[in-house]
């Protein structure tokens, strides 16, 4: 789907979301309340400016104070690569985005986003994977890394990391080996309104972060949910103890 | 009536040829390739300047960008083999002949093109021997050389970086030879007169200023704890046992751990003023601490390096500084120095065989030997007597009037028992024959024979070759300091349990070390960084050497 | 310069294993790691790469005590893959966060020593960096402190970066490195003419210590040994901003004014000029002592917006 | 991945009443080495995985010397290994052999 397509689905009433530069903004009724819209398209890399856009759109929803839900619509590349951005910081700016988003859920925004293009690394990171609920669309491409990438770094023949991606989700790029890992919580069907799905999304929003336990259930991440629990077990055992 | 003057109205011809392409003596670095075009003759001899060091690489563009149907069949005589350029004019029939010394950086393109044909190699000597060759059998009709500037009558500043520039102007201007010099610039007046105008026919401005390689920069980073404890053998085994004063050290990692070793475990040793006062060595960054701490009374340079300089100028009571301050190196005289002066040289190679031969050659690379074959030597010429020489001497040779007696210089070894990639440093026979055999050479490269050998230090011991009194012995001492190697399993247990008893092999515990004290906190210096501030900011790495 | 020592605190950061860290850092005796080496909860993925496990997947996990307070710590080890972020690796550090909601000790210190995410696990260490980055902000909203200690050579890059960005506060030495693209992947996408990496001046000038400390990308510079560290520590503790909008509010300004006052910038000694340090290109040699003088008079350095 | 396992009877059992160490890194050219004394007292036993196949004899080797010399009795040591030299491994055990005894 575009962006277009999936904003007219969202907002059958229609809405005032725009974008710019690749970067994605405004707002579109949800619920009988303005739901923020923010997000990145068309493939765009994410750099300092774009970040602190986005978390400016982010922290004024938050002073408003009306608890209304959260959209962050990503197809993006990776951060932007450049000796720029990173002198002035774009850990910091990335950092600041997912921390927005996270405050904003903290205040009670229910925080929604919507992966339909590609998005890999810290733009990833900031924006889709900084909200409470992560969904897909059928032939979006999160990634780390392309294959032929990982190949050069590991020194492996890309045919034999193809023949093991099939069966290691926990490497290889692609949305189902991220809905597998747990982080992206859910596909939705780009044949019923997105409305209504994106609502559901909302209604059934976990308390906690489940990415571990769905990675766990979906054989993705086998141990992480183990290990921290572990670790947490052990550290209140210790505690106890004194 | 015999013609006495042959050479000389050649070069007259060579000259008038060059002037076309100058002004004066100034040749803009635009018309470089027009100027060889004209002063070389197909055969020639030439030495296209490649130190260990600095390089005259403007020339050495211009050389490969001649028509080689002008300029063809040169036999190169240079020491270094460092620039791709060097080896791309024997691709193009630029240049056919070989005779070299060191070839580091090319070393495995250069084995490729032996094996290839596509050089005629005479031999790969060392520095002294292609050095006295120029005045005998190897002069040059051209040498293409390289300094830091010269005034428009062709006096020329070297920079602290002279090396070899002397001895080859020496050898082709005064027998006939066209002398071409680039440098970074002209000027008025050059800062000192490293080699005089009347020696230099052309200067060429170079588009830009000369290529350095930091060869001799050691990052203590990189130390491992198997260094340290090498080093601490070779402080307390051989520096201390012999007293030695007068040295030259290799370009290594365990080398540069023992210089760092001294202000530390050397002082805790109290051996400060009692070892290593003097010494023929480039200036090594990794010598600082100890310099700073009193023990270097002076060093004689072969060359400079990358970032030293404004060290260099600061301490003139240790280095040889010219009157503009700068330090004058000069690698022919450090040569002899470390031959003929030095009480030790201690440096490392990549394959020991059973008797104790080594090389540098690989199966895939042919790297030559640099300083390591001359420093690594016991030179026969040698009259004078120091406590050093003449301890090894009575080591070595148990009878006879002590009168007639010789000392020995010592040359140790100092290597781990495995390279990298696990490979072995200790081998039945070294890959230097195989290449012999391969590419028709008489004689394999050794870098340093097995009668020249004193010491073997690695990190399993020393191995002292002088006490051994037959061809068995040495053999047993050698793979009993080889470790896990095939040649150190291979090893007689009893017999090298006896040679122990006789102090010939000598653990670490024989030394009285714990291999577990050999920690990286006794570095002096544990970071390029602490050797900036041990030189209180005089030392200036180079960028890559850096992480703050 | 003084011989060798071997006190542990005066210990080089840089130089300790991730081990040797903690247990410096910590009061003495009281670090107690969970999931240790024993318990050998090594990655399931390396094997099929035929790559070596470590037996604590790269990351030690524990209580100590700091002056006496009850901490949680957990410290990457740079060298081994890198310090990145692999399945169990990252889930050892969730686990110890969400420990700390329940527990709410002093503080959590985080010694970061990571090249980002382990690519053989790359899924995995992307989704656990997400995770991470949601419990350092959950438990700065429940009032525990989380400090990121960042010297070790692998430094704080890719999604390490991130989550540093999202700690508290951070003291960084000369040798720590903060950033999200390295030098060399820069320079494999864009060319050597937009990052040589080889230049390694350059890349400490952008990506290092000082430059962090300078524009207030870190809060406290220390010196490269355990004690500098643990100095740091507990004052950055003692000062730890709230999590909630007016910091982001102020977060915001922040970064946007450096945007507006340095975007012009091509190189780092620039910005510093316009901050107001003297001669800029000194500051690279400068000792620390001259440094923390310099630094305490540059504005940008000091704010509570994180 | 190659594993390799070693069984060696020692004729005293280590000193002192360390539980567990781990000493090392797996980085390249570098190892770590856990030890725990879960063994009887005369029992040690040496499990390496180790990705540098091909060198089982230089490590059968190291570990008997070490063992001769330390007398590690009651020890099991595991090995990650990053393709570390013998004498890189030696140091490794020596090393750890003197933390148990702490």
């Amino acid at each position: 789907m575009t962006l277009a397509e999936i904003l007219a689905s969202l907002f059958p009433q229609g809405h005032r979301v725009r974008v710019a530069d690749g970067l994605v903004g405004g707002h579109g009724p949800l619920d009988g309340v303005e739901a923020t819209v923010i997000g990145i398209d068309g493939d765009t890399a994410l750099g300092i400016e774009g970040a602190l856009a986005l978390s400016r759109a982010v922290l004024d929803a938050v002073r408003a104070g009306d608890r209304a839900p959260i959209l962050v619509l990503v197809d993006s590349d990776s951060q932007r690569m450049s000796r720029r951005d990173e002198l002035l910081g774009l850990n910091e700016c990335l950092a600041h985005l997912a921390k927005a988003l996270l405050l904003a859920d903290q205040a009670g925004h229910p925080t929604i986003g919507l992966i339909y293009g590609h998005s890999a690394a810290g733009a990833f990171i900031a924006t889709a994977l900084a909200t409470r609920v992560l969904a897909a669309l059928p032939g979006a491409n999160p990634s780390v890394m392309d294959l032929p990438s990982v190949a050069r770094v590991t020194k492996l023949p890309l045919d034999k990391l193809q023949e093991m991606a099939k069966s290691t989700p926990v490497f290889a790029p692609g949305l189902d080996n991220m809905v597998a890992t747990g982080a992206v919580h859910a596909v939705l069907d780009p044949a019923r309104p997105l409305s209504e799905q994106v609502r559901a999304l909302i209604a059934d929003a976990p308390a906690d972060d489940v990415r571990d336990r769905l990675g766990a259930e979906r054989g993705g991440r086998p141990v992480a949910r183990a290990v921290a629990e572990a670790v947490a077990d052990e550290a209140r055992l210790e505690a106890r103890r004194g | 009536m015999t013609d006495w003057r042959s050479e000389a109205r050649l070069r007259d011809e060579r000259l008038a040829a060059g002037r076309a392409h100058a002004e004066g003596k100034v040749v803009p670095a635009g018309a470089a390739i027009d100027l060889l075009e004209a002063i070389l003759r197909p055969g020639d001899r030439v030495c296209l300047e490649g130190d260990n060091q600095k390089q005259a690489d403007c020339l050495a563009r211009a050389l490969a960008a001649c028509d080689p149907a002008r300029v063809h069949d040169l036999h190169m005589v240079q020491s270094g083999i460092v620039l791709p350029e060097h080896l791309d004019v024997f691709e193009t029939g630029i240049a056919r002949r070989l005779d070299y010394s060191y070839s580091g950086p090319q070393g495995g393109r250069i084995a490729k093109m032996l094996y290839g044909g596509q050089i005629q190699l005479g031999a790969v000597h060392t520095y002294l021997e292609l050095f006295a060759r120029y005045f005998v059998d190897l002069t040059p009709n051209v040498a293409l050389i390289a300094g830091v500037s010269a005034d428009r009558d062709g006096n020329l500043y070297t920079g602290p970086n002279t090396e070899d520039t002397p001895t080859v102007v020496e050898a082709t201007a005064f027998k006939n030879g066209v002398v071409v010099a680039q440098v970074n610039q002209i000027v008025d007046t050059v800062p000192r007169v490293d080699i005089p105008g009347d020696r230099i026919d052309f200067v060429v401005e170079a588009d830009r200023p000369f290529y350095v390689e930091p060869l001799f920069t050691r990052d203590p980073a990189a130390m491992t704890e198997t260094q340290v404890l090498m080093a601490m053998m070779a402080i307390k085994g051989i520096y201390a046992e012999y007293g030695i004063t007068r040295l030259n050290h290799g370009i290594g990692f365990g080398t540069a751990a023992i210089e760092l070793l001294l202000p530390t475990y050397g002082e805790r040793l109290g051996l400060k003023g009692r070892i290593a006062t003097h010494w023929a060595l480039n200036p090594h960054p990794t010598l600082i601490p100890a310099i700073e701490s009193g023990w270097v009374k002076q060093v004689h340079c072969f060359g400079s390096e990358v970032g030293m300089d404004r060290y260099i100028r600061a301490r003139p009571d240790v280095f040889f500084t010219g009157a503009d301050g700068s330090l004058r190196s000069n690698r022919a005289f450090c040569q002899t120095a470390g031959l003929y002066a030095c009480d030790l040289f201690i440096g490392s190679t990549l394959q020991i065989d059973l008797m104790g031969h080594s090389s540098t050659v690989t199966r895939d690379r042919v790297a030559g030997f640099g300083g390591a074959p001359n420093m690594g030597s016991d030179p026969h010429g040698r009259r004078h007597p120091s406590d050093t020489w003449m301890k090894a001497g009575r080591e070595a040779q148990t009878v006879g009037d002590p009168l007639l007696m010789r000392g020995r210089k010592l040359v140790v070894q100092l290597v781990e028992t495995f390279g990298d990639k696990l490979v072995p440093t200790f081998v039945e026979r070294l890959d230097a024959m195989e290449l012999a055999k391969k590419t028709g050479l008489e004689l394999a490269p050794v870098m340093v024979y097995a009668d020249d050998v004193t010491h073997i230090v690695t990190e399993e011991g020393i191995a002292n070759l002088l006490l051994c009194r037959d061809a068995d012995e040495r053999e047993q001492a050698i793979r009993g300091v080889a470790g896990y190697t095939e040649i150190g399993r291979g090893r007689d247990r009893a017999k090298v349990e006896e040679l122990r008893s006789r102090g010939i092999v000598r653990r670490p515990e024989d030394l009285g070390i714990e291999p577990l004290d050999a920690d990286r906190a006794l570095l002096a210096a544990k970071s390029i960084k602490d050797l900036v501030h041990w030189s209180g900011g005089l030392y200036d790495p180079p960028a890559k050497f850096r992480n703050w | 310069m003084s011989p060798a020592s071997t006190d542990p605190s005066a210990l080089s950061w840089y130089e300790a294993s991730a081990r040797q860290r903690v247990a410096a850092l910590a009061d003495p005796g009281s670090f107690r790691e969970f999931l240790p080496p024993t318990a050998r909860r090594t990655s399931p993925h390396l094997p099929l790469f035929d790559l070596p496990r470590a037996f604590d997947d790269g990351i030690v996990v524990g209580r100590a005590t700091l002056d006496g307070k009850p901490v949680l710590v957990a410290a990457q080890e740079g060298r081994f893959m890198g310090g990145a972020f692999g399945e169990v690796h990252g889930a050892k550090l969730i686990g110890l966060l969400r420990a700390a909601r329940d527990l709410k000790p002093a503080a959590v210190l985080i010694l970061f020593d990571t090249g980002g995410v382990r690519l053989q696990e790359a899924n995995a260490g992307e989704t656990a960096i997400a995770e991470a980055m949601r419990a350092i902000a959950e438990l700065r909203a429940a009032g525990v402190p989380v400090i990121g200690l960042i010297g070790g050579r692998a430094g704080a890059y890719g999604g390490g970066g991130l989550i540093a960005g999202t700690c508290s506060r951070l003291a960084v030495s000369e040798g720590g490195r903060i950033s999200v693209s390295g030098p060399e992947v820069i320079e494999t996408n864009k060319g050597a003419e937009e990052f040589d990496s080889r230049d390694r001046a350059l890349v400490w000038r952008t990506m290092g210590g000082k430059h962090r400390r300078l524009i207030g990308g870190a809060d406290a510079f220390a010196d490269d040994t355990v004690a500098a560290f643990r100095a740091a520590a507990l004052d950055l503790i003692a000062r730890a901003p709230a999590f909630d909008l007016a910091t982001l509010e102020a977060e915001q300004a922040r970064l946007e004014a450096r945007i507006a006052r340095f975007g012009d910038c091509r190189d780092a000694t620039e910005i510093w000029a316009r901050l107001g340090v003297n001669d800029p290109e000194a500051v690279p040699a400068m000792t620390t002592a001259a440094f923390d003088e310099t630094v305490a008079r540059v504005e940008e350095a000091h704010h509570d917006a994180r | 991945m190659e594993s390799l396992t070693f069984r060696h009877t020692t004729q005293k059992p280590l000193p002192g009443s360390v539980p567990s160490a781990i000493t090392g890194v797996v980085a390249s050219g570098n190892l770590e080495v856990l030890l725990e004394r879960v063994l009887p007292p005369d029992a040690c036993e040496v499990a390496i995985e180790t990705p540098v196949t091909g060198y089982a004899a230089v490590w059968e080797a190291v570990v008997a010397d070490f063992v001769a010399r330390a007398q590690p009795g009651g020890l099991r040591i595991s090995i990650n290994d990053g393709g570390a030299r013998p004498d890189t491994v030696s140091l490794r055990l020596r090393q750890g052999a003197r933390l148990m005894e702490a």
